[in-house]
């Protein structure tokens, strides 16, 4: 067991207790701070750098065939603490190939950048790996309409991302090949 | 009949009332701009550095100088509160809460009336104070007025009908009774030094101790605890950090003020600074010296209008070193806790300017003795 | 093929098989005496039929080895419901074929075995459900059928009794789980052959739409005839206790002469139907293991050694030379007789090719109905697949003993056991054989998320 | 044994402590009624057993007894030995017997779940994001409490059909089915329309419908709620919400007098979908095909959304101002109808008493299908009989009208929710004739009637029906009603309280049955709107029992006079 020693506590001096000294020794410091370099990062004119896992806005991405990988499995929607994306599912058309094997994709997807707080939930929770909250930070708008990011701005602004798992076109490689039965 | 002599010395007086208003709202804007920019120093920022007229950032090198300091930024902050929506919120008196700001701003404005900040030689060599008006009891109308900027935080507390705002202004209405007293305590020992003695004139007249530091010991040197405690009561009267009680954003969300908005409270913004400022020349005259070089050094200028000016430039010097040390004290200490301030006030600096007193009369006292 | 009878060789089903002047004609069948049995069993009363087959002990020869007789006395007779007779001649199991011998050669033997079975356990109504791939041997049935209703040995009034018992033969459609016998009383409904649960569904009770039905192997029912006619308690005394009678063993494999060959039950041993009746060996080769009753049963390793002890009590220590081939002999060495198809390999055999073989067979075979034998056969197949074209794993040999055992046990019927066993033993003996195959792959698979 | 006494009740060990449960159910409805889940999917209550998932394997014994002489065998303890089964057996196909002891937790069974769950898995195609039983997916729910976390398949999944359409309603995706055959023997035993079935075998078993059929009957999507996996899936409501979205209320069908229990699932006020609702007493678990439809009617354009007076709209208020004056018409008669709700009959009952008007009653008949919908197309003709508007069993049209017309009789109609021209009437006879129409819908009455007061379909409001074998049932307010509207109730209590102003009516479904059950002779005596069960209460009906009802004998209701017989 660590043993817990009790220091006494030194009796201030007459000087330490006027705090006059302390004082006078605070604002060397601070006088002192005023001639050093200073830290500030002018905005506009120099950009942060993005540290890794950094949470911007949240953007929709295609993968490498510039399809789209959201399937609108609304799982994000579910998990937004403050229900800021509303996704209207929609079916992939049978006659679509370029889908691969996906069946459903988002008829709209909305993400609404006023109520969005950045927790990054809905990037954990996609299944697909279709939603990123990647280094875009500055979002602004005149009007409450336009800081709601509709589908169309959702994939301007997530582009295509790599894709490690082409999940949907190995199922519908699967089915070309059919059965080894 | 018109008295037309009178009539120019008023309109001369009006003229130069305007004119101190109009320094001391600038120097009271560009306070502003000065805790901007030094807190920002100190904390390694670079405070304000983008507001700029138009044109003036295309002149060489001083253009874009200007624009690097914020020189015009308190000309944004005063437009912006200018034209801010006029926010009353249903809840309040609105007589009161309209009146508050104003009761705020009045004393800080009115206490400069007595302000001497130089002086102007005739040509006969007579040296005439620069000051509106300079009265025999120039201190205690000081001590008197701006004692009643705390009329217009008590009103503006109650006014709000707000929880935060009443709690500010009760603590402030507290700490302005309790330092006043250390205040005016402290500065008896100096009109008892500065009085001549031996002639029983008692001088209250702010001139005649800027006069008496003329070629001789400022104050500060003389009655070095007066100065402090004097000092340490400024602080709280103008409700600066350590003693900010009235706002404390911490845990009164703005205090007093926190239901205004706009150009209401550009006004107690305003006014907070305007007795920072006023404060730091009051001090200035006092312990400083006022216009006078240095201590125990005749001014080295001519008794003409250089002389005057230069003194005049001299005083300001030493007023805005003043305002930094303001700035400068803001940035450093903590704030104190409610109760650490009524400690402060009653248990140490009101029993240490008595005994200060004391030992001032018992002084005087022993030199005035006549030589027997 | 015509085979010299080896000396210790006792036919009694396949006495005429080999004979070439032995036809499978009703006049040849009576001639030898065929039906004789059957005027036997009319004159008897139906339960001292049953009570004849029981004291002759003879077990089902269809792989479960249950003493016919036994079951015979689960029927539900009660029920007033209709009795039901079923011959399964659905012989589909690998490495067994003797049924198909018996009913192209002497179908007579059969039909007569059956309605001695009929008339025992009262069936109006009787069914030969026959493999589909035997187009030829249905015909022959058939054609016997008819013959034996010609002289009124089977349908109506057989002998001028007042039994009427009608026989018919009914195809399967390919499917090698019809011969479980639930699943071949749905297929003889005319479903898709899905075994049933048990219980509810035990044939002697709920069975063929929804009647008590019995459901014997072909070589069960001829030697009902065979009992008959020498008497229980003489058959009885073949073979040897509780392994009463003969028993046809297929032989197939890596021997210089495969084939089927009828022995009394226990008068042989493995060694001896390898080295001595089947002539040994092929030249140069050695032994390596034995499947000794149909693909279903476990393997047995040829430098094994089997010990234990005997339900008499009997210690035996048993190399794979020394086993008898009865009911209980391949079952002490943790096997089992099955349907009596005796595989043999030699050197020549690659184990995990061996494996790959048999998944393949059973996933092709599984019915779909329970989820552990359906989803696991095809697995164990893909795996023992893809081992054998290069892409072993060293897990993969722990996979497919997991795999197997999940199956084991947890099924609707024995098919489960049937795909799990061969993959247990053959994990079980040959490890070293999957391991080394890992070890000489180089394209291993990686887990792929699809 | 463990019988106490009462035959019907036998004790059996379910994990070592011993309990009571009911003869004759199997293992898992056992282990349910005290509380222990055993996972299934191919069981199904009301179907017939199959056994075939293997999910509800758990390890079960007997009493062992001496085989020869029957005594029990017991431990040193003194104890009956117990023979347990040394494999796994099937919980659903296995009933109770007296003594018998069962295990659902133990290592054999979690190791059998474990492997079965990793079969059902290994071909699935974990298309969980798109799939429409996520969230409501056996499958998942047990993965999550049994599976193994992670895969040791690496082979290639198999391939079957996917977006198969089966029907009319019904789509499949035959990656995802476990072929638990539910559907199969739903169609067979429940609809006796045998049109599904598996073709091809061992794991490439696809279910399919046999050649030249299709799933359309009426009672289809029943298997899209059976199938206890994403396989089976509703057309209509395919890709549209995700199900933890919906807010489930439990509602009755409206489409006949069989009044099914359901639920309405809903998102933020929008109807999704229709479903049953479990009553072992009125539908199983099934309902028609064409009941699940109704709540597109909620959002049909016909829709009234506004009241209106001589054609300009109007306020509510204002409307029912006007109606009130037509109201104070001395020849007014009042047309009721069996689509309101028990409550609703019983205001316009009270108002035909306070204005005496005459009543009139129009029936809607159709076809019987024997199982759940009924010849009577309305869910509560009996509930006119039990309040008193009617007393006789109505026609399917409204002649009696002219007759009264056309005697001078009648010169203002209240009608609710009935056309009044396709009931026998001609826009001639009605010509003098001022009306006052409450209804959802616009419809020829609608657009002749002089005041039209729109008002809420059964999704938007509260009350309760009775079905065809005089049960009692109430149902929920699943969604908000159009903005602006009121419920009937509301409406015909104005009425009421504009017409008489001594007494205040309510318009509180609780203060209603107040009034309703306080009659002796009304077989509603005594019960409070709040007690209803959920499932509903068989009312007495010997009062009515020489009306002449059309239903004829179906699921869990046979036609009175078929009663009588067996009585006799």
């Amino acid at each position: 067991m660590a043993k817990t020693v009790v220091l006494p506590r030194e009796p201030l001096s007459l000087s330490e207790r006027t705090y006059l000294p302390q004082i006078v020794t605070g604002l060397k410091t601070t006088f002192s701070n005023m001639f050093k370099e200073k830290v500030t990062l002018q905005y506009p004119e120099e950009k942060p750098i993005i540290p890794k896992n950094y949470r911007g806005v949240p953007t929709l991405v295609k993968d490498p065939n510039g399809r789209e990988k959201c399937v609108s499995c609304q799982l994000c929607e579910f998990v937004c603490p403050p229900k800021a994306i509303r996704i209207t599912p929609g079916a992939v058309s049978e006659d679509d190939n370029s889908r691969a094997h996906v069946e459903k994709a988002p008829k709209e997807f909305e993400i609404n950048m006023l109520r969005c707080i950045y927790c990054g939930y809905c990037q954990e929770v996609c299944p697909e790996e279709a939603i990123f909250l990647q280094e875009e930070y500055s979002s602004s708008g005149y009007s409450r309409e336009e800081m709601i990011n509709k589908k169309d701005k959702l994939y301007e602004l997530g582009g295509t991302l790599p894709d490690s798992h082409y999940k949907w076109d190995k199922k519908k490689s699967a089915e070309d090949d059919g059965n080894d039965h | 009949m018109l008295d037309f002599e009178l009539l120019f010395l008023v309109g001369l007086k009006v003229l130069f009332a305007l004119l101190m208003i109009g320094a001391v709202m600038t120097m009271a804007g560009y306070s502003v701009l000065a805790e901007r920019k030094v807190s920002a120093w100190m904390q390694g920022r670079v405070g304000p550095n983008r507001t700029v007229l138009p044109f003036v950032e295309y002149i060489p090198f001083l253009g874009p100088y200007l624009k690097k300091m914020g020189i015009f930024q308190p000309l944004a902050d005063g437009l912006k509160f200018l034209f801010k929506e006029e926010i009353i919120p249903g809840h309040v008196n609105k007589f009161y809460y309209n009146l508050a700001p104003i009761v705020a701003l009045v004393p800080a404005l009115t206490t400069m009336v007595v302000l001497p900040f130089g002086e102007f030689f005739t040509s006969d060599g007579e040296s005439i104070p620069l000051m509106l008006a300079d009265l025999e009891v120039g201190i205690l109308f000081i001590l008197a007025i701006s004692s009643l900027g705390v009329y217009g935080i008590v009103l503006a507390g109650w006014s709000s009908n707000s929880k935060y705002p009443f709690l500010g202004s009760i603590r402030s209405s507290a700490q302005m009774i309790s330092y006043e007293l250390a205040m005016g305590l402290s500065l008896l020992p100096v009109f008892l030094w500065v009085s001549e003695p031996g002639t029983g004139a008692m001088g209250l007249s702010l001139v005649d101790i800027v006069h008496s530091q003329g070629n001789a010991p400022w104050l500060l040197l003389v009655q070095p605890l007066s100065a402090l405690i004097f000092l340490i009561a400024l602080f709280a009267e103008t409700n600066r950090l350590p003693f900010d009680m009235p706002e404390s954003e911490t845990d009164l969300v703005g205090g007093f003020h926190t239901e205004y908005g706009g150009f209401k409270f550009g006004i107690f913004f305003v006014a907070e600074y305007a007795h920072i400022v006023v404060g730091s020349a009051i001090f200035t005259i006092i312990f400083l010296g006022g216009w006078h070089f240095l201590p125990w050094v005749a001014d080295p200028w001519p008794s003409t209008w250089v002389g005057t000016l230069i003194g005049i430039g001299w005083f300001l010097a030493k007023t805005i070193f003043l305002i930094f040390f303001f700035i400068w004290i803001r940035w450093t200490l903590p704030r104190f806790r409610y109760d650490q301030v009524m400690n402060l006030g009653w248990t140490k600096l009101l029993p240490l300017a008595l005994l200060n007193l004391i030992f001032y009369v018992l002084l005087v006292t022993w030199i005035d003795q006549p030589a027997s | 093929m015509i085979k010299k009878s080896t000396p210790k060789e006792r036919r009694i089903i396949l006495k005429h098989a080999d004979d070439p002047n032995y036809s499978n004609k009703i006049d040849c069948y009576l001639k030898n005496g065929g039906y004789s049995v059957l005027k036997k069993a009319f004159a008897m009363k139906p339960e001292d039929i049953g009570e004849e087959v029981l004291k002759s002990g003879v077990r089902g020869r269809g792989g479960a080895g249950f003493p016919a007789g036994m079951k015979w006395k689960f029927l539900d007779r009660k029920s007033g419901k209709p009795i039901y007779l079923i011959c399964n001649a659905d012989e589909s199991e690998p490495g067994t074929f003797k049924d198909r011998q018996i009913m192209y050669k002497d179908p007579h033997q059969l039909i007569e075995g059956m309605m001695i079975a009929a008339y025992a356990i009262q069936a109006k109504q009787s069914f030969i459900y026959i493999r589909a791939e035997f187009f030829e041997g249905a015909r022959i049935l058939e054609r016997a059928i008819e013959e034996a209703k010609e002289k009124n040995l089977c349908g109506d009034n057989i002998l001028g009794s007042s039994f009427c018992c009608d026989l018919v033969v009914h195809r399967g459609a390919g499917a090698y789980i019809c011969g479980e016998e639930t699943g071949l009383i749905e297929s003889l409904e005319g479903k898709r052959p899905n075994p049933r649960i048990k219980p509810p569904y035990f044939p002697a009770v709920l069975g063929l739409y929804q009647c008590p039905t019995i459901v014997n192997n072909v070589e069960t029912l001829c030697n009902v005839k065979h009992i008959l006619e020498m008497g229980g308690d003489e058959f009885a005394k073949l073979g040897k206790p509780n392994n009463t009678g003969t028993r046809i063993w297929c032989v197939s494999g890596h021997v210089k002469k495969p084939g089927y060959y009828e022995f009394e039950c226990g008068a042989l041993t493995l060694g001896e139907m390898i080295y001595d009746v089947c002539g040994g060996l092929l030249p140069g080769r050695s032994l390596k293991a034995v499947i000794p009753g149909g693909s279903s049963s476990k393997i047995l390793r040829a430098d094994e050694r089997f010990t234990g002890k005997l339900k008499d009590g009997t210690e035996f220590d048993w190399g794979i030379d020394d086993i008898p081939l009865d009911f209980d002999g391949p079952a002490s060495a943790g096997s089992m007789s099955g349907s009596g198809g005796i595989i043999i390999m030699d050197d020549t055999v690659d184990m995990v090719e061996a494996m790959a073989n048999i998944n393949a067979f059973y996933a092709h075979e599984s019915c779909g109905q329970c989820t552990p034998c359906r989803e696991g056969s095809l697995w164990m197949r893909k795996i023992t697949k893809r081992m054998c074209s290069g892409h072993a794993r060293e897990e993969d040999a722990d996979l497919l003993l997991s795999v197997a055992n999940q199956i084991e046990g947890r099924t609707i019927c024995a098919f489960g056991e049937a795909a799990s066993w061969p993959t247990q033993s053959f994990i079980a003996k040959f490890r070293d054989e999957f391991e080394l195959k890992a070890k000489n792959d180089h394209s291993k698979p990686t887990l792929q998320l699809i | 044994m463990g019988s106490n006494g009462n035959t019907s009740s036998i004790t059996i060990n379910l994990n070592g402590n011993d309990v009571d449960v009911p003869a004759g159910i199997n293992l898992v409805e056992a282990a349910a009624i005290h509380g222990t889940e055993v996972p299934h999917y191919c069981y199904h209550p009301q179907l017939s057993v199959a056994g075939n998932c293997r999910m509800c394997l758990v390890e079960m014994g007997n009493p062992m007894r001496d085989r020869g002489t029957g005594e029990p065998i017991l431990d040193e303890n003194g104890v009956q030995k117990i023979g347990w089964i040394p494999k796994p057996v099937i919980g659903c196909g296995t009933n109770v017997t007296p003594g018998m002891h069962i295990k659902t937790e133990s290592s054999m069974v979690t190791d059998s779940r474990e492997g079965i769950m990793e079969f059902l898995l290994v071909n699935h195609p974990l298309d969980c994001p798109i799939c429409d039983q996520a969230g409501e997916c056996r499958l998942q729910e047990f993965a999550t409490d049994y599976g193994r976390g992670y895969s040791r398949y690496v082979e290639r999944k198999n391939v079957k059909p996917k977006r198969t359409r089966l029907g009319p309603r019904v789509t499949l995706d035959d990656e995802r089915c476990i072929l638990c055959s539910r559907c199969i023997r739903f169609c067979q035993e429940v609809v006796d329309d045998d049109v599904l079935g598996f073709v091809d075998r061992g794991s490439f078993s696809t279910l399919t419908c046999f050649p030249g059929k299709e799933l359309s009957n009426n009672y289809s999507l029943n298997t899209v709620d059976l199938c206890p996996v994403g396989a089976l899936t509703s057309t209509d409501f395919r890709f549209k919400m995700r199900v933890w979205f919906l807010k489930e209320s439990p509602g009755i069908c409206t489409e006949s007098s069989a009044g099914s229990n359901i639920l309405v699932s809903s998102r933020e006020g929008v109807i999704h979908r229709i479903t049953p609702r479990r009553n072992d007493s009125v539908n199983d678990s099934w309902m028609a095909d064409s009941g699940r439809e109704l709540y597109k009617s909620v959002t049909n354009e016909k829709r009234l959304l506004t009241s209106s007076v001589e054609s300009q709209k109007c306020d509510l208020s204002s409307a029912i101002n006007s109606a009130v004056t037509f109201l104070q018409d001395k020849k007014l008669g009042i047309v009721g109808s069996c689509h309101s709700s028990l409550e609703e009959q019983y205001l316009l009952t009270k108002l035909a008493k306070t204005t005496k008007a005459k009543k009139f009653l129009r029936g809607h008949f159709g076809d019987d299908d024997g199982i759940l919908v009924s010849a009577d197309r309305t869910p509560n003709l009996r509930g006119t009989l039990v309040t008193g508007f009617s007393t006789k069993y109505p026609t399917d049209d409204l002649t009696e009208i002219s007759e009264a017309i056309d005697k001078k009789s009648i010169s203002t109609l209240l009608v609710v929710g009935e056309d009044l021209f396709n009931s026998g009437l001609t826009p001639d006879q009605l010509k003098g004739v001022s009306i006052i129409y409450i209804g959802t819908h616009e419809n020829a009455t609608s657009s002749r009637a002089n005041v039209v007061l729109p008002s809420l379909t059964s999704f938007e409001k509260s009350g309760s029906f009775i079905n065809r074998s005089f049960r009692l049932q109430k149902f929920k307010q699943a969604v908000p009603g159009p903005a602006g509207l009121l419920p009937d109730l509301h409406i015909i209590a104005s009425f009421l309280n504009a017409l008489d102003q001594e007494k205040e009516q309510t318009s509180d479904i609780v203060s209603i049955w107040k009034q309703l059950s306080k009659s002796s002779t009304n077989p509603l005596h005594k019960i409070k709107y709040t007690d209803i069960p959920q499932d509903g209460i068989q009312l007495d009906s010997t009062r009515w029992s020489d009306l002449d009802f059309v239903e004829k004998k179906a699921m869990h209701f046979s036609p009175r006079k078929l009663n009588k017989v067996t009585q006799n």
